[in-house]
């Protein structure tokens, strides 16, 4: 454990020298922060409510996320248990099947 | 105290300051991921209970799902990013309450609860178990959650986009009023919708 | 000790640039660098040097200069047949011969050289700290005043108004494709943007990566590409680049001058086949009557690449303009369309529109922006929008503006 | 005391690794387009460039998150490196769930390329960042299924297991298909060529259009060093990991490791980049199924024979 005291003593040298090369830089002045629009300017801050066009597709993906958490430990077990596993997982992948192909007949995977 | 004590300490104050963080920034994408933050000292935490399989699960879970709920927050909350400070919290006297019985609730489940006395053996197949589990005795729980998942998915579908195989969700539709019968508010969903672009 | 062991290693560094293109420029200097001594930079953050090649417009000089100071230090400017006044302050300044069409091939190549031996030497005595970097050329101001003003000091008021940090906050209208309410972002893109054609200004309003209205602010600058196979090649060569294949838009540059290490034409060819360049782009995209969709106008660059003749094209239909291709469209989309078009279809698409400048009178950029009247199809949409919002956002929404008058 | 001697060669494998990496990536793709061979000092002197350049803010960015971005992204490409095996019992964190760790690891790099191209408070990284989410996204759908089939013949989710259970057959042959998956998310997560949303030529560099100097080579260091971790993955999952005759274990790793660097770089540079929206609809209604079926053939496969 005495690793750590010097461990942040280096990571201290380091920022200092990096510092140190950066020392003569100046800040940023107002119009090198301009935003990069090819010599544009734009109207108002770019934070804004952004409009993701996928996002039933976060939704569908949240669903889809925690059905697959279930199949890890299923993996652990699939060779001991043979068929029943594999029945289980042939259930699964239909739910997640199914899943998809009514997203995709509702058109959730194009852009909003 | 050990090297254990002192990490779970240090997860501890991370998992509680980053918490309380969550509430007290302007922007909604960091206190998204400062949510991020804590539910990764718990999941870590959890990995020092002896339980990796779980731990490491909600780290990865929550990683997407903070993910997903910070678009939606930016998505739709006035003022995302925090340009303009603001308060976080609404309705003091009813959150105040409310933390303080949550709190006493908690506490008190810790304290009633009997937690096994003696430690799991480091060498315990806990993810197997877990196996074991899903498919033995927990089959049924296992089965419903699947379905009930699916169902999540397909309400979620309906629910939130509004260009499906039958036109738009909102054809027809009136918004509800202020007032019961009152002149509905909000966007009028204009009839025929133009020059809707098909992509 | 240490830094000057940097700027050793850093005079060895590929030269940066960002360009500024100018009239007639274009081709010439897509041929500079095939050198892998330069590095044509995609945002002027990344570049070292500025380098501003041919003839430009009055009204481009702002943008130049905005440009120049969005470099970082060190940075340096080269002019390269250009004329831009005192723009750009006491710039280097290169003259060569204006136009490739006026002189012979070699004299043209051995031009070439000479400014790429100047960039390099450029680049040499700004690392190793012999040249200062350009100061700003614009003021540190920035666009609002903002500092110590509102009841937090950033500039700002209540949830959306004032202008926090200097700019004001976006505002909500009705989407395109879906009429969710959300943020309109309205920006002015190019001149210079390494993406768009040369020259081309577009007002654009965006909800987020979808194009919502277009509008023309300044035409491309003109160039001397005609439609033989280099310059259908270097055309290739920049659809290549949007598609994501790098490598092939450099060996179709290669390809353009002829040089020994260029691969054989069916080579390439067969390449763009099989990387899937047709299928990464969508049927019917920016289709405008009689000049086929984006996949077919890709398709007759790649047949012209191969020197078969250029398909002949009906002429244009009055209508078709930039402002009615591009709203609608995704950004990656809309710049595979905007890159399909060669350079004479392209001008007649972004002609300025008479009677479409009327609001531009009055209109301050730099404070806030609301009701920006595009006399697009889509503005009857948006009006109704606001116009039924009675709840707390369109309150503050009407704050704001009272905030401004 | 293996712990110790698997940290340091942790770091050999990873310096070895990242200079390979940056010639690689420096040197294939001008190669390929048929330029002059450049040398191999040009990735040093473009590093010692990119330090001596001055780093610019934007207009009220999140500088914090802004700065802690290149950090996670860097950091995680360390930890999923740490839980690959260099031989039998060297690994730097022994885990027991190996593939979530690394799972963890894909996921939290979306949220690290989300950070950086969301803090510029600039409208081209902020495009850029978001159509990444959107892609990233299923495409860690798929390496999660993918890696869940090379777990099922090792009946565990550990790396180790995973490696010493392909002693008799390479999992690349059980599912083929699985390493052209998992290949496209170590594109996808090392940000590279069909599926660079992130920093592309038609956002002017997207995420990475308004940071500069410092920044950049921070961006760089990430990507690159992320570009090894998925190759070892790739090698420890499909290849056999250490598996081989003659050479140390770490050796084999090493050069496996390399060989699907080449062949990831390279990959990046032959095929185009769809539309964001096309390639979300290609991984969730083509590829997934795909895996699936991965998935089924590998358990059909385990029953009858295994």
């Amino acid at each position: 454990m005495e690793i750590v005291p010097w461990v942040f003593l280096i990571g201290i040298l380091s920022v200092l020298c990096i510092r140190g090369v950066h020392g003569v830089r100046h800040s940023a002045t107002a119009p090198q922060q301009l935003p990069f629009l090819g010599g544009g300017t734009p109207d108002t801050h770019a934070w804004q409510r952004y409009h993701i066009r996928y996002y039933s597709m976060t939704l569908l993906f949240i669903a889809f996320e925690m059905e697959m958490m279930f199949m890890y430990p299923w993996a652990v077990v699939f060779v001991e248990e043979g068929g029943m596993a594999m029945m289980e997982m042939g259930m699964f992948l239909a739910i997640l099947s199914i899943g998809i192909v009514y997203a995709w007949r509702e058109g959730v995977f194009r852009w909003q | 105290m050990g090297l254990t004590d002192l990490l779970f300490l240090a997860l501890s104050a991370v998992a509680i300051l980053s918490g309380w963080r969550v509430f007290a920034t302007d922007s909604m994408v960091r206190a998204s991921f400062l949510l991020l933050l804590s539910f990764v000292a718990v999941g870590l935490i959890i990995v020092m209970l002896a339980a990796p399989y779980i731990g490491v699960a909600t780290v990865f879970m929550m990683a997407v799902e903070m993910m997903v709920m910070a678009l939606f927050m930016v998505m739709f909350m006035m003022n995302p990013a925090g340009l303009n400070p603001m308060m976080m919290v609404h309705q003091h006297r009813f959150s105040i309450v409310a933390g303080v019985l949550a709190f006493a609730g908690l506490t008190a489940a810790i304290l009633f609860t009997s937690f096994p006395k003696i430690p799991v053996d480091p060498s315990t197949p806990v993810v197997h178990d877990l196996g074991i589990e899903l498919l033995g005795p927990s089959m049924l729980i296992f089965e419903t959650a699947g379905v009930t998942l699916l169902a999540t998915m397909i309400g979620s579908v309906i629910l939130s986009s509004r260009s499906g195989r039958f036109g738009m969700a909102d054809q027809g539709s009136r918004p509800p009023g202020l007032e019961p019968d009152g002149e509905p508010a909000g966007r009028q969903p204009e009839a025929g919708n133009g020059h809707h672009h098909h992509h | 000790m240490a830094v000057s062991v940097l700027s050793n290693w850093a005079g060895e560094a590929p030269v940066a640039v960002f360009v500024a293109i100018g009239e007639g420029m274009r081709d010439r200097l897509e041929r500079l660098f095939n050198d892998a001594r330069f590095v044509r930079a995609a945002s002027p953050r990344h570049a070292a040097i500025f380098l501003i090649a041919g003839r430009m417009r009055l009204e481009d000089r702002e943008d130049l200069r905005r440009l120049h100071d969005q470099m970082p230090h060190p940075r340096v400017t080269l002019l390269w047949n250009a004329e831009v006044g005192e723009a750009l302050g006491d710039a280097e300044v290169f003259t060569g011969s204006t136009l490739e069409v006026d002189i012979e091939a070699s004299e043209a190549g051995r031009s070439d050289d000479a400014v790429r031996d100047r960039l390099e030497k450029l680049w040499q005595e700004l690392a190793s700290g012999e040249r200062s970097s350009e100061p700003d050329l614009l003021h540190d101001e920035p666009p609002n005043s903002w500092e110590g003003i509102g009841p937090h000091g950033q500039g700002g008021q209540g949830m959306m108004g004032g202008t926090p940090y200097g700019r004001p906050m976006a505002m909500t209208s009705d989407d395109l494709r879906d009429g969710l309410a959300l943020d309109l972002y309205t920006a002015r893109f190019g001149p210079f943007l390494p993406m768009f054609p040369p020259g081309l200004l577009l007002e654009m309003t965006l909800q987020g990566d979808v194009i919502q209205s277009v509008k023309v602010v300044r035409p491309p600058l003109s160039q001397a590409g005609g439609n033989d196979v280099p310059a259908a090649l270097l055309r290739l060569a920049r659809l290549l680049d949007v598609l994501g294949l790098p490598v092939l838009g450099q060996r179709a540059r290669l390809a353009a001058v002829g040089g020994a290490t260029s691969v054989p034409l069916e080579k390439l060819s067969r390449a763009i086949h099989w990387a899937g360049a047709t299928l990464a782009i969508p049927r019917g995209l920016g289709a405008v009557e009689g000049y086929g969709d984006t996949r077919t106008r890709f398709a007759n660059l790649v047949s012209v690449a191969n020197g078969f003749s250029p398909a002949m094209w009906p002429g244009l239909t009055r209508s078709a303009h930039l402002s009615s291709i591009l709203p609608g469209l995704e950004w990656s989309e809309a710049m595979l369309v905007l890159n399909s078009f060669d350079d004479e279809t392209l001008s007649t698409l972004a002609a300025i529109v008479e009677g479409a400048d009327e609001d531009r009178d009055g209109h301050d950029h730099d404070s806030g922006h609301m009701h920006h009247d595009h006399g697009g199809p889509h503005d009857h949409d948006r009006h109704q929008g606001h116009g039924g919002r009675g709840s707390h956002l369109g309150n503050d929404y009407h704050g704001r503006h009272g905030g401004h008058a | 005391m293996m712990e110790l001697i698997a940290a340091l060669l942790l770091l050999l494998f990873l310096s070895v690794g990242f200079a390979g990496a940056a010639l690689v990536d420096g040197m294939l793709p001008a190669f390929l387009a048929g330029q002059s061979r450049p040398s191999w000092r040009r990735p040093i002197a473009d590093a010692a460039r990119l330090l001596q350049t001055q780093r610019i803010r934007t207009e009220a960015p999140d500088a914090l998150l802004w700065f802690l971005a290149p950090v996670l992204y860097l950091a995680l490409a360390i930890i999923g490196l740490a839980v690959i095996p260099f031989g039998p019992g060297l690994v730097t964190i022994p885990s027991e769930v190996g593939i979530v760790v690394w799972g963890s690891c894909e996921a939290l790099t979306i949220v690290a390329v989300f950070m950086f191209g969301w803090s510029a408070n600039a409208p081209l990284p902020l495009i850029g960042a978001y159509r990444y989410v959107a892609i990233a996204l299923p495409a860690m759908l798929l390496s999660m299924f993918v890696l869940i089939g090379a777990a099922l013949p090792a009946e565990s989710l550990g790396f180790t297991e995973i490696v010493e259970a392909q002693r008799r057959v390479w999992n690349v042959v059980r599912q083929p298909a699985g390493l052209i998956l998992f290949l496209m998310l170590g594109l996808a997560i090392s940000l590279r060529g069909p599926f660079d949303y992130a920093d592309p030529a038609d956002l002017a560099g997207g995420t990475t259009a308004d940071v500069s100097g410092p920044m950049v080579l921070a961006w760089k260091i990430a990507r690159l060093t992320m570009l090894v971790s998925v190759s070892a993955v790739t090698a420890t999952a499909f290849l056999g990991g250490y598996l081989g005759p003659l050479l140390p274990g770490f050796v084999w790793l090493l050069l496996k490791t390399a060989l699907i660097l080449v062949v990831l770089v390279g990959a990046g540079n032959f095929f185009a980049r769809m539309p964001p929206a096309r390639m979300m609809s290609v991984i969730w209604t083509m590829l997934l199924p795909l895996s699936f079926l991965m998935l089924l053939a590998v358990g059909v496969e385990l029953l009858l024979w295994g």
